[in-house]
This record gives C-alpha cells, structure tokens and sequence, in this order.
C-alpha cells in the first residue's frame, strides 16, 4: 500500500518554487532569532527547534488552498507561516506577550486561527487527529470542498488518541490527510522503540486507507505526495497517510544535549541533506533561480524578521485580570477570589443573623 | 397533555434541536440503527439520516476529539456514551482540549457529552457510575444531572444550544420509572438554577438525580412521623452551582443535609459543604451533614448494592440527628 | 502477512479432539442452562451467549498449556471453562450469590483465577491488552517459558487501549497472543463501520507483528492457528495476531431483538456453519467417535449442569458488609457510614469545648 | 550526613528500592538513556540495565496497563508519567482497572504511578496540573504529594512497599529549589499520617506541596507583624487523609485555613472542610476559609500564572481575616 499514488500532480511554476523558498527560509531564521531572544533569557518557556525539517513543513503545507485547515506540531513552524502565520506574532507567542496570539495563556507556536487555516494545538499527544477528524467530518457534513490536515511525529502514533482518531476518519471517509513526520526520535526514543513496523506508513494497511512515503527533505517530493493526498481528499475518496522521512538535528528542546545520539548522526544530516542547501542546488541546477536571488531572498527575511523583533519587544506583558476573562462564552469573566483585592468577602460581605453573636445556639431546635 | 417518561424527554429535545438547528448532530456506538443500548436516540436516524446519525467505532477519544472538531466549525454535535462510565476514556480530551478551548485558543466548543449514568439498576462497577465530580473539577465544563421528565427536556435543550460543552448526565433509575408533562412550547431550563422540589422549613435537604426522591420520601415520612418540615433542593446543575439557591435554603433552615449517589471521599458534597461554610456559617444552627454511597466500587449483588448506595432510611435518620442537634 | 505462518502443529489425538467437543458442548448447555435461569429471573443483570461461537473460545484455549494466562471476554466462556472455571463457579457468579468467584461483586463471568490461568476482566473494552501486555512482559523478566492470550472483539480493536497494549507488547516482545474474534458485529454495528481493513488481521502489518486469519468457526483450525502463535510466543519470538473469523448469533445480550441483523443472516450460520454440528461431522467422519459416542458426552454434560445448578440454587445472597470489604490490603474494611447502624457519628460522638452552649463565639479572637 | 535535593532524594529512594528488591522495576517515556525530562531516573538504566529500565512508546495507557499486569504477576512497577498532567489520558485505567482490581478480582496491584506535577514553572495549562482531586475520588487508589527531601524519600520507599496502587505526585518547582538531610538507615514514611511543618497556637494551615512554603512565609510574616502563632500541616498523604491530625490541630487553634494549589471548585480542600465540620463543627470559631488557585486553567505567562496561584501574600490576608474573625 505504501508505493507511492497514481494522480498527477502539477509541476510548481519558477515563482511558486520560490515561495517555497523563501518559507523554508523564514522558518530557519525565525528560529535561529527565537535562539538569540532564548539566550536573552527573552523567551519564555521552551524553544523548540524544527532545524532541518523545513522542507517537510513547508512542502506539506503548501499543498493545502485556501479554506484548507492543518494542525500544527510543535515543529510545524514552516507550516504555520505558510498558513498566513506573521513572525511577530511568532516572536510575541514565545515572548509571552499580553497582545500575543493567546494573550500569554499558551505557549511556543501553540494557536491558531481557522480563518487562516491553521488550529491550535494542545501538548497531550495525538488529540489533535480526532479533532480534525472532527472538523474533516463538518466539511463533508456541509458538502464543502475542503481538506484538512494533521500532522503527527512518529512517537505520537504509538497513542490511543491516534488510532481512534484516524480510525474514526477513516471510517468516516473524511477528507483528511495524516502527515506522519518521521524524524527518527520521539525526544530520546528512537522509532525502533515506538514500533515495530518496518515504516509508519504501513499503518495505513491497518487503517484500510492509502499511504505514501516521501523523501521530506525534499521539498518538491514533499509538496507532491502531500498534493496527491490532499487531491484525493478533495475528490471524497477519504482519509491517508503521508509518512515524511526527515531528521530532528537538534534536541527534543534547546535544552536537550542530545546524548543519547549516535556520534556523528546529526553531523551526517547536516552536511549530507539539509533540506535548504538541497534545494538551493536544485534551484540553480535547474535554472529557477542564481545564487544571488536566493541572497536577495535571505536579506528580506532578515529585515523582516529584525522588524517583527522591534515590534515584539515593544508590547508589554498580559494584564494579570485577563487571566480570569473567556473560560465561558457565559459567564464572560470568573471574579478575583476573595482574598485577592477586588475580590468578593464571602464571609465578611454576608449579612449575619439577628441577634448574631448573643444567642445560644445549642438551645435553638 | 398527557404525560411522558424521562427517557421520552430527553427524546423529545433531541427531536426538537435537531429540527431547528440544521448544525445539531449525533455521534455515538449504536445510536442509529439500533436506536442506543436504552433507545434514548430511537426513530432519529430514520428521520435525519446517517449523516446526521452517525454510529461510530468504539472510541470514546475519537468521537469526543470529532464532537469538538466538528464544534469549532459551528456544528453543534451531541456525543452519546453508551454507559456514562466510558467517558472516563475520554477524560484527557474533554478535560485538556474540550475544556480548555475557549480560554487557550479562542475556539467555541459548544457540544453535549451525554449518557445513562448511576445505580440502583443492578450494573455493577462499570455500568453504575455517577463521574460529576471528576468534571466539576475542571474549569471550562459545565455539567448537569437533572431528576424530572420537564427538567430533562428542558436542560437537554439548553445544553444544545449552550455555546460551551455540556456534560448531560442522565439518571438511567429514572428513564422509564419517572414521567411528567412537559411545559407547551420551546420548553427551555436555564443551566445553573437550582429547584425547590419541595419546600419547608425546619430542615434542608440538597441534592439532585435520584436521590432527589429518597429525599422527598425522607421528607414526607419525617412530616407524618415528627412533623418536621424538610425542604428539599434539586440541584439540577452541578457546574456551575446555584449558589444563590443554597444560600437561601441554609438561611431559610439553618439545618443542611447534602445528599448524593456519588461515593464519599472527594464528592461533590465537599465542595456544597465548603460553599455554605464560607458564605453563611453564622447562620447553621449544625453542622452540614453528608450522606453518600460508601467509598467502594459499585457491587452488582442487589444486598451489596443496596447497602453500598444511600437509601431513604439514611436520609431520615441523618435528618433527625440533624433536627436534634 | 496474513498468510498462514509456518510451524507445525502436531495433530490432536483423539481424545484431545473429544476433550474438545466435550468443551464446546458444555459451554453450549450451560448457557441454555443460563438462558432458563435468565427467564426464571434467578439470573442478576444481563446474559452474554457465545451461540456459535463455542469453537473459536475452545480451541483457542486449549492451544494453551498450564501455567499460561488467558484473559477472556464476554464471550469466552468455553475457554475459561478449558482452563478449568467451573460450572457451579459460572452459574453462582450469574446469580450473585456470596460464595461467587467475586462474592456478588462483579457481574456474569466478570471473574479471574491466575493459579488456573484466566484473569478477570473488566468491561471498558481493550484495557485488558495493556494489562496482559504486562502479564507477559513479567514472564520475559522472569525468563519463564510462559505465555498469555488475550481476546478482543472486532469493535475492541477500535480502542486507545487496544491500540497502545498491544504495541507496547510487540515492541518489548511480549510473549503474548491477540487473538481477534471477528464475529461481524460489535453490538449492532457491523464491522465494516468499525474498520476499512480488508480482514482485521491487517493490523498486524502496522504493528510490525505476524498475524494469520482462520476460520473461527472449525475448532480444529482455530486450534492450529493458535498453537502455532502461543508456540511461536514461548520460542521468545513475541506477540503475535489471530484472526478467528465467526458470527455472533444471538444478540449482544439476551434483550437485544437484533433488529438489525438482515434478514436470514442468522438462520443460515446456524444451518450451514454451526461449529459443533460441523465438529460432530468430523469427528463421526474421521473414526473418532461414533454419534452413540458424543451422546454420551452430551449426557454426561447434562448431569454435570444439573448437578451444579442445584449446588448453586443453594448458596445464599452476599451479606452486606461484605461489600465494605477488601479495597485496600490495609485496612482490611472500611467502615460502615455514620448514618448506618454501627457506623460512627462523627459530630455525635465528637466531644465538645467546655462550656459549649454557652459560649459567645463573636467575642472570641 | 551533606543535604541533598527533593529530586535526589526520589532518585535515591528508587535506587535504594530497585537494589532490595529484584520485582522493582521502572517503565516510563525516555526513563532510560536520557533518564527522564527531569532526569530523576538518571543512572538507573547503567546500573539495572534495560529488562528492569524501560524506555516505552508514548503510550499511558499502555504502560500504566502494563505496570498492573506485571503487579498482579508479583512484580513491583514504578511508572513514570512525563509529565503528571498525561495521566489523564490513563484515567479508565487507572480508576477503572487499576483501583477496583483488588476489590471485584482480588488481584493485588502493587505499583507506582510517580511525575512531575505543579505549577509556578511557567509550564502552561499541560506541564503545570495538580491532578489530585481527580484521583482521591476513586475509591482503591492512594495518593501522596510531599513536600520535603526527607519526605519524598521515605513515602517513596512506602509507596514502592505498599500492596495497592499510589499516585506519587513530586513537584517540579520543589526538584532542585529544596534540600535535606536524609535519616539514616531505611528511611520509611507512612503513608496516611501528616506532619506539623511548624507549631502554633493561633490559627492553623492545613497544606501540601509547594504551598507548604507560602505558609511557612506568611506564618513568619504574621509571628512578626501580628504576634500571631501560626500552625502548618502539611499533609503529605492526600489518600488516605490524616483526619486525626485534621481534628488535633482544629481542637488546638478553632480557626483553620486550607490552602492549595490546585483549582477551587471540586479540590480537595472542600473535601477537608466537609470533613472538619463534620467532626469538630463545635470547635471552630470562624468557618473554614479555603485559598486555592482561581478557576481556570493555568496561563503560562509570569504574570497571568502569579496571578491564577495562591501566593504568600493571599495567606497572608486570608490569616488575618481568620483571626479578625
Ligand atoms: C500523551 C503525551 N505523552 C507524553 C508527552 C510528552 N512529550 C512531548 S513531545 C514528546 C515526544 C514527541 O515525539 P514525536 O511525536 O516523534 O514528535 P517530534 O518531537 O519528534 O516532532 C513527548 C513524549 C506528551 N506531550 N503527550
Ligand atoms: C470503552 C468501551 N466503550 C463501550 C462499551 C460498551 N460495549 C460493551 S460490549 C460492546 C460491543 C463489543 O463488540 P466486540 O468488541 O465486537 O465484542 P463482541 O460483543 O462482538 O464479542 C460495546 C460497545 C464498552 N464496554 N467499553
Ligand atoms: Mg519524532
Ligand atoms: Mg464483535
């Protein structure tokens, strides 16, 4: 099953190979910006890296329209820009701002929008595929020609949340495609320890759904067995998987020093198949664009991102009653507590019973 | 108007939501074709069809991620668990994701999580269970346990049509054994009010589900043989709770029973028991007394079961320890 | 992988094969015995029948040896009673009666003994695969030669747990077998709406793990099939999938009409594949046993039944502080509450402050 | 004897556990090569090796399952939860197969459920729970969450030895901020018995966890501001509840604040009023006053997390009122 698909997909114009560029290269800058801020102490929190993963979030996303909506993981920044995500609203996240995304409630790339098309995660792994099992099912409901898209590393298939969830879709013919980014580590855990399966996209076998393997640190192979994926979903013929094979380089966070690694390993990735300096070869290679171009490209996003920064470090930090505002549509906002100023006294604000503090209560039946 | 069970209630708004609002939707095992292990979903699928009726795999994760999924996109999915004691499958996304949507992310959840629920019917550990206090736990849920025909229907519309989710516990004693005439008309019970199920004046009893009739029996046996008068409070909604409600009855009173299914230890109880000691402590003339099940999983056998869950003998005689006091 | 794995499986001598046919007609007597009790309303809570099913519970079992641990379902009563449940033991249990294997605390064959080798499940479907996923992880520590069966339902397969247990089993080469009873519904839903896997044993593939298809229904086959799964296990090869492919034809339990059910479904398993008239076949067919033969076994059976319904009609009801009882191995019992009689009256029997009842407590700081 | 941290002395405990007894053995996500995100299983799997440190698939189910399939066996599993707040996704296990196992099968179940938990980490709403309430409602379960070194130590020993299941809750703001001596010898605490942290006679705090220290700092604040002594028990073991050290510090001071970190709404703090009031309604001369976080879940930004958590100076004035009273 999991030879890769009949459907043709149509070849990317020079431009759109640019775009796909130009996000691949946002990504790793945005973040080696969000490492500077890091050390800054500026960011709150973990960072998270997807340093020679762009490829696979970038191509994957860019297969989706319009009116599409993907999930992110933790390290789908790629796919969040693609999605319309702006690297000051990236920077705010991880600052913790009070106008940030979440208003300083979640953390890293933890939001969404769904007008934009992408959702937010939370960190229990796995339950983000029945959810967008769910919002898959709405649009067959509504006989909308939208396609939804999960991603899922190769540790988070080992949960129940998973199987339920893609079995359900599955099941439902809902037009959802699973991105399986197979980075070969779930934090410490190789894959070999979280399955047995000679590749995760034999799962699909189980699942009775089609599934493809790709070379995700090609951005091309990834965009087109997404493509494919995402075509078929668009034409009703359900839910599949796309296993994308690629490398974490760095630790699970900046503050994993990766020892469990074999010597070498990460070195080999770097030098061997970063997926920017592939596609930069295959860019002039095949005449899209010079090595001066792709320059140009670099300096934008660098200007672009030095701008977000300055607008990043000038907002301030979350008002703390905002803390208490939007757990439910009714009642808008929970009050402070008692022994918080502002809050209500129960106690004390309670009227007493006449005759409070004479009367004998072991007489009063 | 004649009048209908508890179950047909439920029935009848899941009827009604479904033909006003083209978003409602059911989800759940055995729902359609089958109609549900105790029918509640009966002539649904027949009439809006399996779009609408979806039977699912048994995966109480699945559905409930799907119910939200669905939610965020302005569906208004209502989510059966065959036996409410499997929600305890769902626990991480109904209390992580479900619960947490709105505040995190900014995304309405608005879906119902249904089910039977409780005891008294010989089901044993797995087929009994009253999981409230697991859920008002948590920020983000509301929860609800009504105890009439009218409260049922009316509750189950309002959950519907809540823009948050809804936990619908359903007293599965009571589906076929209590009936009541519903109110004409687009009968809707406001989430978070309290019922006074009976009033009075000596003694307050505050409960909700099923024993909501052991209490109203203590009540009318403590009248005839002490001439006590016991009020009796249904709570209706656990999450949130009708503070207002309780406040009354304790002042009214000053004598409080809080009764419930539910095992002891961590029951809701403990929380109604700290809510009256921080707003009216001057005013109870004794302590605020708990009768609940024993801290034990539910046995099957009819004299384990019996003995295991509070009856209306455990009432009266709390109620006359709390009137001596 | 679903083809038939290799390993011989030596032919059962005739007496095993009687020994088979005397379990299969026993678990089909006693539940119509059960079905009896059921109507005389001596039965507490619901009846589970295995109505054809009895060759894939029995043959399954028996290909399990001493010391081995099996972990039943609702339908497995032919193999609780192989590796040896007794008649009394399923009769006292169903009707709740205090000396029961669980002393009226679970229901129908909701009960377990490790020393005989079946342990008790519960009724949240797949949660006993993890759990025997752990039954036989502590036989690989131990380095003993044991090995575990664990049953699931064609709709279990669709749970988190199941999911997760057998995974975790495949990956630490648990000396375990999943054997997958695929009797085409899971209570009224078919298992086409469960799965779009083409045979259940496919899930095999996305585990990484063997796994073979047979028929359920041919208590031989489902003998051999098994033996050669439990066979691999104790080579120290690992977890492995059977497939048992039977029908259910009674419904989910006794109050379920199977309204559902197309027309005629039901009546043809019964005339054209009922497994112990097909074993009765066989056996006459084959010079194993002659029909006087198998009569008697039927009788045999049918004074073993009665025997034990009259033991069992004479056990009493649990007493019920029984119930207190056990939740803990410290304290022994909890105690009754303070509004039964023998229980403590916590705030009665709490002595109070000197000069209670005439004290001002406003006064008081 | 040098201090060592809350985090080594856990460490130390499983050491001291895994070497007397050969049925001890860990299974958790990335417990082995990387010794756990917070490295509290750090040289177990050098010393013990892979058969007895497992590195499991992320899976909670799973390895909770599997730890009480083994426990029934004889084995005695301690399970890692990455972060305590993935337990839930174990919660049908747990409650369900884990909690009844004993007492409807008479399967003993002897194991460990232990993680990271709390807030005041900036961890956000999924790495900062206190999932406690949740788990003292189930009957068959006990849970226990210290404070100190020394205590985490000697109830994870006790824990490890106990025949049923525990939920050991570690904090992760106290892994490296707090230190202590360890006894000497086979240090053992019993589970169920709490601990006077500080004595006094005013007013008393009844704790657990990281709030031990908020009332520790507002108890000095008022001895020196307000000449007022107050007590702090820290109550260690959640389930069971010490309710003779509840009465005995009620009797001594008539005026008791229950502090935690967990939400208000459904924490165990209503639990410990219930319970006060039923036993000593007479002794108390003001109503049991409850300081806990607010009732969402928890933001992750320092001043939204500041705000949501109990903080010294809300003992501070929650004592003050106390003693106004
Ligand atoms: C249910 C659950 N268990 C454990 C964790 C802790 N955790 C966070 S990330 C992670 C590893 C994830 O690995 P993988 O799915 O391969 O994604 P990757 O980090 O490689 O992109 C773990 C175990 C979690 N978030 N959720
Ligand atoms: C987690 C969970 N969800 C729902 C149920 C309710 N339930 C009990 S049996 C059953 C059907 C089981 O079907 P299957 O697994 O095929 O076993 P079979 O009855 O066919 O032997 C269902 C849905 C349950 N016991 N557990
Ligand atoms: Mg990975
Ligand atoms: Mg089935």
């Amino acid at each position: 099953m999991a030879r890769p698909r009949t459907g043709s997909v149509a070849p990317l114009t020079r431009e759109q190979r640019l775009e796909l560029y130009y996000w691949m290269r946002l990504t790793r800058s945005l973040e080696e910006r969000l490492v500077n801020l890091y050390r800054q102490t500026k960011v709150v929190g973990g960072l998270f890296r997807s340093l020679g993963q762009e490829a696979d979030a970038v191509g994957s996303a860019y297969a989706l329209q319009q009116g599409d909506i993907l999930s992110p993981l933790i390290r789908n920044l790629g796919s969040m820009l693609v999605k319309g995500a702006t690297p000051v609203e990236i920077l705010k996240q991880y600052m913790a701002k009070g106008d940030s995304p979440t208003r300083g409630r979640e953390l890293n790339i933890h939001f969404g929008d769904t007008e934009r098309g992408f959702i937010g995660q939370i960190s229990p792994l796995g339950d983000m595929v029945p959810v967008m099992a769910g919002v898959t099912l709405s649009f067959k409901m509504r006989k909308e020609a939208r396609v939804g898209l999960v991603y899922v590393g190769d540790g988070a298939t080992s949960t129940g949340a998973f199987h339920e969830g893609i079995n359900f879709a599955a099941v439902q013919k809902c037009p959802l495609v699973v991105v399986i980014e197979n980075n070969g580590y779930a934090y410490s855990t190789p894959t070999s320890k979280q399955t047995l399966a000679k590749q995760l996209a034999d799962k699909g076998i189980g699942y009775g759904i089609p599934a493809e393997t790709a070379d995700g640190n090609d951005v091309i192979a990834t965009y087109d067995a997404t493509k494919r994926a995402v075509d078929r979903a668009r034409r009703g013929e359900g839910t599949s998987i796309v296993e994308l094979m690629t490398y974490r380089r760095k630790g699970h966070a900046e503050h994993d020093n990766q020892s469990y690694v074999p010597e070498g390993e990460g070195d080999r990735w770097a030098r061997e198949n970063d997926p920017i300096n592939r596609f930069i070869l295959r860019l002039t290679n095949e005449g899209n664009a010079t090595l001066r171009e792709l320059a140009a490209v670099d300096a934008r996003v660098v200007t672009e991102i030095d701008h977000a920064t300055d607008l990043a470090e000038l907002s301030g930090v979350p008002e703390p009653l905002d803390a208490l505002v939007g757990i439910y549509a009714e009642p808008p906002a929970e009050q402070p507590l008692w022994f918080r100023e502002g809050g209500r006294a129960a106690v004390e604000e309670n009227e007493r019973p006449e005759g409070w503090g004479s009367y004998d209560i072991s007489g009063d039946v | 108007m004649a009048e209908i069970t508890y179950l047909e209630a439920i029935r009848e708004a899941l009827f009604e939501e479904m033909e006003r609002d083209p978003n409602v939707f059911m989800i759940g095992e055995d729902i359609g074709a089958y109609g549900g292990a105790f029918k509640v979903t009966e002539g649904l699928l027949a009439k809006y069809g399996e779009s609408r009726v979806i039977d699912s795999p048994i995966s109480e994760i699945g559905i409930v991620g799907a119910a939200a999924g669905a939610a965020h996109m302005g569906m208004r999915p209502v989510v059966e668990m065959q036996f409410i004691d499997f929600i305890a499958n769902a626990y991480d996304i109904l209390t992580n994701y479900v619960a947490t949507a709105r505040y995190r992310a900014f995304l309405p959840c608005p879906m119902v999580v249904r089910g039977p629920s409780g005891g008294y019917v010989r089901g044993g550990p797995f087929h009994s269970q009253n999981p409230e206090a697991g859920f008002i736990h948590t920020p983000g849920l509301k929860v609800v346990y009504p105890s009439t025909a009218a409260d049922a229907k009316g509750l189950m519309k309002a959950a519907i049509r809540d823009d948050d989710c809804v936990l619908f516990f359903e007293h599965k004693y009571l589906y076929r054994r209590i009936k009541g005439e519903m109110p004409a008309g687009d009968h809707i019970v406001p989430i978070g009010k309290a019922r006074t199920s009976r009033e009075g004046s000596d003694l307050s009893v505050i409960t909700y589900a099923a024993t909501v009739y052991k209490a109203l029996e203590a009540a009318e046996q403590l009248e005839r043989e002490d001439g006590l008068s016991v009020e009796v409070i249904d709570l209706r909604s656990l999450a949130p709770l009708d503070d207002e409600a309780i406040v009354a009855t304790v002042k009214k009173t000053n004598r409080v029973l809080v009764l419930h299914e539910d095992t002891r230890t961590g029951g809701i109880a403990g929380e109604i028991t700290a809510r009256i000691n921080e707003t009216c402590f001057e005013w109870l003339d004794a302590p605020v007394l708990r009768v609940t099940a024993h801290d034990v999983p539910l046995p099957y056998a009819p004299s384990l079961e019996d003995f295991v869950l509070p009856q209306t003998p455990d009432v009266v005689r709390a109620l006359r320890r709390l009137a001596a006091y």
